[in-house]
C-alpha cells in the first residue's frame, strides 16, 4: 500500500508500543491494568496486516482494515471503540472523497467519534476517549471554520485532546470499569482518552512532516 | 514473575491445548480460534456460549459439557475476546435453534459480544444475549454502568444449561438465564494480588494484614480495604451485605457457592462455608446446595466470594438436574 | 500470616464441619472425632480409609464417598492422625467385610495407622493396609524408609475404591490397590512454601525465581533447588524422571494427573499438561484419562506434580468407573 | 493425683512449651516444622489429663496415662513413638513394683528405650530420639552398676544424652522424615533427639530438687 500511510501507521504502533507500559498503568490505577497492553497487541496487528494490502489500496480501505484488525485483535473496551471509530471512519473517507484534504479529515474524525459514542453509549464528562476526542474535533472545526490550514487544524485538535486529557483527571467516571471506583477515580486520568490523544498528536506529526517535504 | 509458564504471549493458547488435551471427551477447540466447543455437538437444541478474559479458569471453558455450555469465549488474560471468536463460536454450537450469550457485565465484554451477536444475525442465527450482574460490591454504580458479573455467573450456566438440555426453545432458555440473574447475588474479598503474564507484576499490593473489600475478579479495586478479620467475621459481613440486597425469608431456599479465587486454599473455603451455613440456618434459610472450590478464579489471587442463589421450584429443579464438564460432574 | 481462619487451634474441626456442612448428602462426620464418613453407610462391602494431616485438601475427606472412599481421618495440618481416629474410622465403616487402611509412606503415618489396626483387629475387626509411595523425588532413599506418598494416592483411592464397590473380597481389594501403588509415579515442584496455621509463618523460603525439585507435600525439602525453567522444560524433566524410574512401552496405556498443590492457578497446569501430553503421545504412550486440578494440596503452596499410572485391562475398567464424591464425580 | 508427680509433668509441659518454637524450627530445617507444636499439643492435653487421676494413682497408671494420652493427641512420629515409650515404662513400673527407686528408674528407661525401638523399627546412629535415649539408658545402668546414687545416675543420663544430641549433627538420618534429605541432614541436630533430652533433664532437675527436700 501506500507508503505514506505506512509510515503513519508505523509511527503510531511505535508510539503505542513506546507508550505501553505508561497506559498500562495509567489502566492499573483506575481500571484492570491492560490497556497499553490491549493497545500494542492490536497496533503491532495492524502494522502487519496493513502490508498485506495492495498498493492501490486507498483511504477508505486501508481505513477498514485498520478498524477490523483492532476490532479482532484488542478486546476489552477499547477494542471495539477504537474498531468501531476506524470502521466508522472509513465510510466518512468514502463518503467524502473528492472534498479537500483538511475537510476529509475533519469528517473523519467526526465519524470516528460518532462511532465511540454510538458503541460505548457515552458522552462528555463521563471519563472516557469520548472526552479527548470531541473537544478535538470540536476545535479542528473551528480551525476549518476560520480557514486555518489543515496542520493547524489538527495542532489546535491536538491541543484540545490534552486538555481532555487534563479534565478527565478532574472527574468521576460514569462508563466503563473505571466506573466502579466512584470518587476514588479522581486525580487519575483516563487511559483511553490519553491514548487517543497520542493517536492524534502522532497523526499532527505525520501531517507536519508531509508539508515540510 | 513466578509462573510455570513458556511465553506470556501463548498462556492463552498453551491452556487451550492443554484443556483439550486433558479432556477430550469434553471439548474441542474450534481450529485457528480461541473457542472451546462441545466435543460432539449436541443436535437440535438451543445453544449457550459465555466467555470472557482467560485467566479465570475452569471458567469459561471447564463449563463446557452437557447441562451446561455449547461453547467458550477465551480472551487475552483478563480482556474480553473479540467479536470474530465470539462469532466463531455462536456458528460453531448453532443447531438452528439459536443460540444464547451469556456476558458478564464488564462494558468490554459487553461490547465485543454485541458486536458478535450482531455479526451471527446478519448470518440469519437467532441470537439472545443476558447479561449477569451478581457484584453487591458496587452498590451505587447502578446509575452507571450496573454491577459486575463474577462467579455467579456459574450458577448461570449451570440452571441455564440445564434448561437448554431439557430441549426449551430460546425464549424459555433466555427467560431462565434471566430469572437466574435476577436471583443471584455475590461478594467478595481479596487477599493478594495476581500477576497478569504479559504486564509481569502484580496488579497491585495489599499491606500484610490487608484485604480489599468488594475486588473486582480483575484485579479492579472494590470498595474499600482493611485488616483481615476472622473468617467467621468475614463470612458474617459479606452474607449481611447480600442478604441486604436481596432478601431471602425463612423457609425459603437457596444454593450457596463458595468460590476460591485460585490462591486460597480448600482450608479456609470450607472454613468460611462453615459460617455461612450456619447463619443460614439460623435465619431458617434452606440451602439446597452448596458448592466450594475455585469455579471463577483471577489467576493465583487469595481470596474468595460467597455467592447466593434465590431457589424457586423450577430453578430448583434445574440446579439439581445432571451436569457433565471438565470443571463440574454432577449426578 | 494471612489466612481465612478463626483460630488456629480450630481450623481442621471448622474445616470439618464446613465439609459436611456443604456436602450433607455425601459426608458426615463421626461424632467427637476428625473422621468423615459416607453419609449413607453401605452395606456388605470391604470399606476404605485413608487420611493423613491435614491441609491437603480436598484430601481425603472430599473422596469419601461412592466409589472411593468409606473413611477419611483428618490429623492435625501436616500431621498424621493420632490412632483412636483412625481406630474410630474403621470402626465406623466396617460392615463385617473388612477394612483396609490406604496410608501415605510416612514414619508417622505408618505408626499411627498401624496402632490403630491392632487395636481394629482386637475387636476382631478384619484389617488390612497398603502403603502409597510414588514420589520419584527421593531415588535413593529406597534403602531407608522408602518413597513418600504423595498425590497418586488419589488414583489408589479412585481405583481400589471402584474394586470395593463392585464387591470384590478385602483380598481383592488389597491387591488392586497393591498392583495401582506399583503402577503409580508421580514427581513435583515448589514455587512458594506455605504457612501452617499453628506455626504462623512460611515453613521454608524460595528465592523470586527458584523452585524446589521433589518438594514434599508437607514442606519436606526435595532434591534440590533450581531457577524456574519454562513450563515445557519442566514438565519435560519431571515426565522424564517418572519414566526413568517406571518404563512405559509405545502402545501401552496410562492415566494422567496434573495436581496443583493449591497455590497455582489452573491456567498453568492445563499449560503443563499441554506438554505432558505431547511428551506421551511423541512417544507412543496413551492416555486414557487425565484429571487435572487440586486433589492432594499443601495449602497455598504454589507448585504443581506429575503422576503418571501404568493402566492394564483391569486397572483402566476401574479407573473408569463412576465415582461420586465432593470432590471427583466421575460417570 | 501424687503432687510429686504432678509436680514433674507440668514441669515437663513449661519445658516443652518453652521450647515449641525452637524444637519447631529444628525440625523446619530436616523435617515438615511440626515437632513443638505436635509435642506441646501432647503434654498440654497430658497436664489436663492427668489432673483426671484419683489422688490414689500409682505409677504404672500415671504412666500408663500419659503415653495414652500422648499417643491420643501428639499425631506424627512423635506421638506413637513417645506414647509407646510411656506405655512400655508403665509396664515396666509395674513388673519393678518393690524394687529400690534407682533399679526401677533403670528399668522404666529401658522400657521406655525398647519401646520406641520396637514401635520405630530404629536403631542408634539413623538420627533418632535413640540417638539420645540408648545412650542415656546405657550411661544411667553405668552409674548404677558403679553404686552412684539415682541423682547422680541420672545426671550422667542426661550426659550422654546431650552427647547423642550432639552426635546427631554428624550423621545422615536413615530414619524418619529427614531422611528424604540424604546428606542435606548432615550438621543439623535431630529434633526429637533433642526433646527426649529435654525430658531426661527435667526429670534429673525434678529428682534433685525431690533429694535437696
Ligand atoms: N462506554 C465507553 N465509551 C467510551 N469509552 C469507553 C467506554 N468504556 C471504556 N471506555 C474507554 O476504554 C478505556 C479502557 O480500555 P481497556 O483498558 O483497553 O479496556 P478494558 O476496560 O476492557 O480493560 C477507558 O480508559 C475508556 O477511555
Ligand atoms: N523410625 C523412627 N524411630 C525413632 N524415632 C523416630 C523415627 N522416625 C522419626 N523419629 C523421631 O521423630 C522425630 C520427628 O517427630 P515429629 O516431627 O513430631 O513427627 P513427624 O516427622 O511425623 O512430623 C524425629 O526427629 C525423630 O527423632
Ligand atoms: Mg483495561
Ligand atoms: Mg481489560
Ligand atoms: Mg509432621
Ligand atoms: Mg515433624
Amino acid at each position: 500500500m501506500n507508503t505514506a500511510m505506512l509510515t503513519l501507521i508505523d509511527a503510531a504502533k511505535e508510539k503505542i508500543l513506546a507508550q505501553k507500559e505508561w497506559l498500562t498503568s495509567l489502566d492499573a490505577a483506575i481500571g484492570d491494568g491492560d490497556h497499553g497492553i490491549n493497545m500494542a497487541r492490536g497496533f503491532e496487528a495492524v502494522a502487519t496486516k496493513v502490508r498485506t494490502l495492495p498498493p492501490e489500496a486507498e483511504l477508505p480501505a486501508i481505513l477498514k482494515t485498520v478498524g477490523m484488525t483492532l476490532i479482532s485483535t484488542v478486546g476489552g473496551a477499547s477494542g471495539p471503540l477504537y474498531g468501531t471509530a476506524f470502521l466508522r471512519a472509513a465510510d466518512q473517507a468514502s463518503k467524502s472523497a473528492g472534498l479537500p484534504a483538511a475537510a476529509l479529515l475533519g469528517n473523519i474524525l467526526a465519524g470516528a467519534l460518532q462511532g465511540i459514542k454510538d458503541r460505548g453509549k457515552a458522552t462528555t464528562g463521563e471519563k472516557t476517549m469520548v472526552d479527548a476526542l470531541e473537544p478535538a474535533c470540536v476545535a479542528y472545526d473551528r480551525g476549518l471554520t476560520e480557514g486555518k490550514p489543515l496542520p493547524v487544524c489538527l495542532e489546535m485538535a491536538c491541543e484540545a485532546a490534552r486538555q481532555g486529557v487534563e479534565y478527565t483527571k478532574t472527574i468521576i467516571a460514569t462508563k466503563g470499569r473505571a466506573s466502579y471506583l466512584g470518587e476514588r477515580s479522581l486525580g487519575h486520568q483516563d487511559p483511553g482518552a490519553t491514548s487517543l490523544c497520542l493517536l492524534l498528536e502522532i497523526l499532527s506529526d505525520f501531517v507536519n512532516r508531509q508539508e515540510v517535504k | 514473575m513466578k509462573k510455570i509458564i513458556n511465553v506470556p504471549e501463548e498462556v492463552v493458547q498453551d491452556m487451550l491445548q492443554g484443556i483439550t488435551a486433558a479432556h477430550p471427551q469434553y471439548v474441542k477447540q474450534v481450529e485457528g480460534t480461541s473457542v472451546l466447543v462441545r466435543a460432539v455437538k449436541p443436535e437440535n437444541k438451543v445453544a449457550l456460549v459465555s466467555g470472557g478474559g482467560s485467566g479465570h479458569e475452569p471458567a469459561h471453558g471447564g463449563f463446557v459439557g452437557k447441562g451446561m455450555l455449547d461453547g467458550a469465549v477465551a480472551g487475552a488474560v483478563f480482556t474480553s475476546p473479540t467479536p470474530d471468536q465470539v462469532y466463531e463460536a455462536v456458528k460453531a454450537v448453532d443447531t438452528g435453534k439459536g443460540v444464547l450469550l451469556i456476558i458478564k457485565n464488564y462494558t468490554g465484554d459487553v461490547m465485543n459480544f454485541e458486536m458478535a451477536a450482531e455479526m451471527a444475525q446478519a448470518d440469519g442465527i437467532q441470537v439472545e444475549k443476558v447479561i449477569v450482574n451478581d457484584d453487591v460490591a458496587v452498590e451505587n454504580s447502578t446509575w452507571t454502568i450496573g454491577r459486575r458479573g463474577i462467579a455467579g455467573t456459574i450458577l448461570v450456566h449451570k440452571l441455564t444449561g440445564a434448561k437448554a438440555e431439557a430441549g426449551a426453545d430460546l425464549a424459555e432458555v433466555k427467560r431462565i438465564a434471566e430469572k437466574t440473574i435476577a436471583n443471584v447475588r455475590s461478594f467478595g474479598i481479596a487477599l493478594s494480588s495476581c500477576t497478569v503474564p504479559a504486564a509481569g507484576k502484580p496488579s497491585f499490593t495489599l499491606a500484610d494484614n490487608e484485604v480489599e473489600v468488594g475486588m473486582g475478579i480483575h484485579g479492579e479495586p472494590g470498595t474499600h480495604r482493611e485488616t483481615l478479620r476472622t473468617a467467621d467475621e468475614t463470612a458474617t459481613y459479606l452474607v449481611d451485605k447480600i442478604l441486604q440486597d436481596m432478601p431471602v425469608k425463612a423457609g425459603e431456599e437457596v444454593a450457596v457457592l463458595i468460590n476460591g479465587l485460585g490462591g486460597t486454599p480448600a482450608m479456609e473455603l470450607y472454613i468460611v462455608n462453615k459460617k455461612v451455613s450456619e447463619i443460614l440456618k439460623d435465619q431458617g434459610i434452606k440451602t439446597v446446595k452448596t458448592y466450594v472450590g475455585n469455579y471463577m478464579t483471577s489467576l493465583e489471587m487469595a481470596g474468595f466470594s460467597i455467592s447466593l442463589l434465590k431457589l424457586d421450584s423450577e430453578l430448583k429443579e434445574l440446579l439439581l438436574a445432571t451436569a457433565d464438564t471438565p470443571a463440574l460432574v454432577q449426578i
